[in-house]
């Protein structure tokens, strides 16, 4: 039978009668949504999903949406790792993974960015060395997200320096909780430390978790890359409204938390904030307008017209994002408009830190609880540099539309061809040096 | 569905487009911009018999197709795009509302007909000499002559007010700003084109030395025609400025592919490799700014004020960003 | 003349430059702006004993240099450079001119040569809670008390204030707003350290009640002394401003070409190149923006408050540019 | 004797006391200049000039400021032909030219620019062939200032296509008045017709008209190069403040001005631009001060900051000059300063328009004399791509300053080792072509 819009809702609205409980726990919803392949409707039937196109997944989260029923835990598992294993992994990895993913046995970080490998993701260090049934690995990655918490890491690592440089590199799945692996927490200006710097010394990988091929690693890391673009940035918008959470250490929580309960804490944070996110405000205007008339300023000009700036800019950014999403709910593939949240992000950040600035005029010199809407303009001030650097620069992201969307030619690159072993990679001086940096 | 477009959209476009390409290629524009008339008869008279242009969104009961902002948008970005020299915004958007929004049904029917078979080229004289649009500090006067009314003062920024056969005219009557119809060739009415800077789109400054005119709608309802009438003119607008900006687009990315120097195309220069990808960015948003004011029109939302503003206001900037990194990246030429 | 600099001025900077190179480094930097206190007593100690810098611009005959504006703005480009943590600016600039201006000799031969050899701290409290320096709105109150005064109120924004031995405090009295000079140990004034985003230079919020205070200068004459000194205060921070632009500058371009990526330098890509090219543009333009004002000081040139403020407006946005711009090449370090 | 400020200043200050005198005609007056070696104190003493360093000269001009003597006709004649001839050219050629410069017998047009060979200067096409004691000249050349009244033009050709670009070039002083030299007006956007296109069918010109080697001829244009920067952009501001004009074609009206006329004339043209320029209205916010104040918009706070923000551009433009003018002055070089006025002179045009559109409102719309300021705003508006384009664009400064100034690697360049022959330049379809791009 073939599926239609109609049908999809009316199935997912049934399973639903069926099994959504507000009174079961997190842990028990969870398991429900992974067997039943409502989790993911777009992943593969035999992978936890249903395997139904966009539009039609579509179809479906939004009748979960509609009683505010969490999904799978957000992250880098659902986002990255499961993607990652189910298109290029063995079924053993397959099944190890996925499921325990869905409903939120793993956290994972991702072992990508090095210091002397940023923007050149491909001149990654960290080595990899057989030794029969198992890899070796030693090196040092950086601006790990999610670090601390993360049961497994998703490593890129150099298996053979003799190739150039995108040739000589494997995709494993690594355990974190092991001797050889040492997350430091970075500090970022903002206080917070959202990043980690892991350390390998002697750490182990079975060969039994490389996913893809030894020696092709490049290829799974740049469907990595794909997925890790549709995730930052404006996102299509299409998925649950609202993410279960999970990870080995909050297991329990996950079992003594029900279902109802965190639907409620989530709508009393949302109320808070105007947004269900409490780690960046976005392009939200809402806290800008109530400062300006706050301090009095809400008939000043220029507070006024950098607001709209702001407000339009991220609700450009949503359209943005709601067009591409009718464009594959209609059937089609997304254009254009979906390679560009990423860079409109980085210039919501700069203009909300502009208006907030120009609004909070002196106050704006000051932090914590002494600062404007009580140090969040602070905070935003010093993180606002951050999404033009993270999950590939702003530059990187102009070369990749001009060169992947405009067709423009691609600059010369010498250094795709030379052995790795002969090629200069970050600043050479490793304990001084600086990573991700932006050309 | 909001940025859900049907088949007859895409024709729609696709159609006007083949037209534009044959009908306003760059030499005709230029050709177009340096008469003081400012279009070619023929090819306005073309656009209504062929595609009915014209009357796009003038009720089927007056001779139109009925359609609504979202195919008025489609059609404004595919004029942008070919910088088209006709009197379509000022007959087909400002006139076109105006009339429809003043309530008057009798006025609806006598000029609608003639607008939207593209014989009456109409246009909305809303703004004086400070240029502003608001109705509150309208200066030209309206009294009362018989059944009818005599207008004295001036206007300044009419579009295609010197081609008009039809002036809606913004005036102060006994119970506030109302509209009236003049016709292009009133006794006591003096039309002098103005010299602008967009060339592609003719001004007029009008003298009015008690022209006759017929009121239109209800004495004293101007403000609301005229505010109502720029929430939908001003998407037409962002439309067409979207179209304008991508065929900037397009001539930068397809010169940059094909000009060497250095040995290489300059598209792989970064400087102006990352000068095209922010205009992509900037192009595609301000499409769905208008394409989303657009929808908001189309489907009556509160929403309105607000998104066709931000539309208007968007699309303006990215439109004049595009044209300017256009001749940075041409250089020149 | 301007522009023209002496071996002597050459000497300061340099000399400086040396001195803050070995006392403030970027790990002393981090060090000293996570104390509450926010400056090390013997740095401070030894910039007045070897280089008698806080006195720099106090006359010779209160045991200070005696130095002008272009000498003050040379110093200030070299403890920007270093992002120096100490109270110059609150003492050596604000407090300074603030005396100096308020024509109170008394008050000169009493607090000045205690600033110029270091061993008084001193800062001027203009700004209340809503951070603006007007004199209008002033709402902390002296009252007489004998041959005193007696201050109530809130001062807020007040640099050094929580460290300060002598603050200069902006107070109303019965003719307007006059200076007042309140010890920093005085009896009913309460002192606390506000959380700064720039944490190199600390501000505090002070509250009186019944603060035993001194007039300094006239009674209503803060009005002028606070214009003046500010007028002068700004181009020393512009100049400050300066140096911390271009030590961006310096670490961004010395990183640009260290760090490889794609197998070459990142200096050699125009993304990155042209952003410094930029960045030069405006640092050394902010650069001769506050030398400009600084001689335009110096030689009390009638263009000072225009021009005064013109450097203080381009040294910032260029300041924050550039740090954002470093952050850029730098990649998030 | 060694010269020192004040006896340069008093060598000067007699002979001025000698030699000026309003009631001469210009011509005469600019003989006396040019024989005095007063008209370019800072060239050689055999070539016109009295071989004095920047900063005495600019004592001497300080001197002829004083009583608004006009030197030497403005042009790219004094600016480039001349400095370029003296550095390179033989001494018949300097006889030949320098001083005919001075008094304005001639006036020079640059033939570089082609529509294949903008910002790569190198990869230009016109070609010259030797013919017994002659060069025979065809091609094209496009972007010529001043093209229609040039007696002669700095012409660069390719004389050796088998070198690689830069090393097959020669650089001529060609005649224009000659039948195989076409100059045809290009129209600007403005509608003014500043520069020209120039076509070469046979033109002929001598080989000892070469400037330089055969074949050496970039080294010469580099230098050409560089007396162009300092005089485009802000400029060193040392000089005469008031210059006299020339050329072939205005010999008679040189005649029969007098020096005090022409100065009396130029004075009346200053007062009423605030200028000594009817080109361009530059960084000036006076016209925008009175726009905004009869507009009724001199209270508008964005007015009002877009005001100050041309005034600040233009002034810390102005700042930059005087700073590198004082180092000089002071016997030093001048600094990094000197090399940033061409960039900030696009920023300022830009930022004029800006400004002058949020004054002029509804009124921008209009151009001619229904526009604002009677159509100089419009004027301006279209003028403003102009500064970032001619003169090496902004892209091209940037790389400039990021290279020369900055120390930042180049960027590798193959083409500059092929033979020139297999080089695509261009756009290779001459017809429809556009030169001078910016990158």
């Amino acid at each position: 039978m073939e599926e239609t819009a109609s049908s999809v809702r009316q199935e997912a609205r049934e399973w639903i009668d069926e099994n959504f409980d507000p009174d079961i726990s997190l842990r028990v919803w969870l398991e429900r949504l992974a067997d039943s392949g409502w989790a993911q409707p777009g992943w593969p039937q035999q992978w936890c999903g249903r395997g139904l196109p966009p539009d039609l997944a579509a179809q479906a989260y939004a009748e979960f949406n509609r009683v505010d029923a969490p999904g799978p835990p957000a992250g880098l598992g659902v986002m990255l790792a499961a993607p990652t294993i189910i298109a290029n992994g063995t079924d053993d990895l397959k099944r190890q993974f996925v499921r325990a993913v869905l409903i939120g046995d793993h956290a994972w970080c991702q072992l990508f960015s090095e210091p002397g490998a940023g923007s050149d993701l491909a001149g990654l260090q960290t080595r990899a060395e057989r030794d029969g049934e198992e890899f070796i690995v030693n090196g040092q990655k950086v601006w790990t997200s999610g670090g601390q918490g993360a049961d497994y890491g998703l490593l890129l690592a150099r298996t053979d320096p003799d190739l150039p440089k995108h040739r000589g590199i494997t995709y494993f799945a690594l355990a974190m909780e092991q001797p050889g692996v040492d997350v430091r927490p970075l500090v970022q200006m903002t206080g917070e430390s959202g990043f980690s710097e892991v350390f390998f010394t002697d750490a182990r990988v079975p060969a039994s978790a490389v996913i893809g091929e030894i020696n092709g690693g490049w290829g799974v890391a740049l469907s990595t890359l794909g997925f890790e673009r549709t995730g930052l940035g404006a996102g299509s918008g299409i998925g649950f409204r609202l993410s279960g959470f999970g990870g080995g250490k909050l297991r329990e929580q996950q079992e003594n938390t029900t279902v109802g309960e965190y639907i409620e804490a989530a709508k009393t944070r949302a109320r808070s904030f105007g947004t269900n996110s409490t780690a960046m405000i976005g392009g939200s205007v809402t806290p800008l307008v109530k400062l300006a008339t706050d301090l009095g300023r809400g008939d000043d000009p220029q507070a006024r017209q950098e607001i709209v700036r702001l407000h339009t800019l991220s609700s450009v950014n949503n359209w943005n994002g709601l067009r591409a999403r009718a464009k594959v709910q209609a059937g089609g593939r997304a254009g254009a408009e979906a390679s560009l949240g990423k860079l409109m992000s980085s210039a919501i950040a700069r203009q909300w830190r502009a208006a907030a600035s120009v609004i909070a005029g002196p106050q704006d010199m000051l932090a914590g609880d002494d600062g404007p809407l009580r140090g969040r303009v602070a905070l935003q001030f010093l993180a606002a540099p951050g999404p033009s650097i993270y999950g590939g620069s702003d530059q990187i992201q102009r070369n990749i539309i001009g060169e992947r969307v405009l067709g423009l030619p691609r600059e010369q690159d010498p250094s795709r061809t030379l052995p790795f072993r002969e090629l200069r990679v970050g600043t050479q001086s490793s304990k001084t040096e600086a990573p991700g940096e932006a050309s | 569905m909001i940025f859900t477009f049907t088949d007859e959209h895409q024709q729609l476009a696709a159609g006007l487009r083949r037209f534009l390409q044959d009908k306003s290629p760059s030499a005709e524009v230029r050709r177009l911009m340096a008469t003081e008339q400012g279009y070619d008869p023929k090819t306005w008279a073309q656009l209504a018999g062929q595609l009915g242009l014209p009357g796009l969104v003038v009720p089927e009961k007056y001779g139109g197709a009925g359609a609504g902002p979202v195919e008025l948008a489609l059609a404004c970005e595919e004029m942008g795009r070919a910088l088209l020299c006709a009197p379509f915004f000022a007959t087909a958007v400002l006139a076109t509302y105006a009339l429809l929004h003043s309530g008057d049904q009798a006025a609806a029917e006598e000029f609608l007909p003639g607008m939207a078979e593209g014989t009456t080229i109409a246009t909305l004289a809303g703004p004086e000499d400070d240029g502003a649009w608001s109705t509150e500090g309208v200066a030209t006067r309206a009294r009362r002559d018989g059944d009818g009314y005599l207008l004295d003062g001036r206007k300044s920024f009419v579009l295609d007010g010197h081609v008009a056969d039809l002036i809606l005219v913004v005036a102060q009557a006994d119970a506030g700003p109302s509209l009236f119809a003049v016709r292009g060739d009133a006794e006591g009415l003096a039309r002098r084109p103005l010299t602008t800077l967009d060339m592609t789109r003719k001004q007029a400054a009008l003298t009015l030395d008690g022209v006759p005119a017929a009121l239109v709608g209800t004495e004293g309802g101007a403000a609301d025609v005229v505010t109502r009438t720029l929430r939908l003119a001003v998407i037409a607008l962002a439309a067409e400025q979207v179209g304008g900006a991508q065929r900037c687009l397009d001539m930068s990315v397809e010169y940059a592919k094909i000009r060497m120097q250095f040995g290489r195309p300059i598209g792989s220069f970064q400087a102006i490799k990352h000068m095209c990808a922010d205009m992509l960015l900037e192009v595609e948003s301000a499409r769905s700014a208008a394409y989303y004011a657009a929808w908001a029109a189309q489907d009556e939302s509160d929403e309105l004020p607000l998104v066709s503003s931000m539309a208007k206001a968007y699309c303006s900037e990215a439109y004049f960003r595009a044209a300017a990194d256009n001749i940075q990246i041409h250089g020149g030429i």
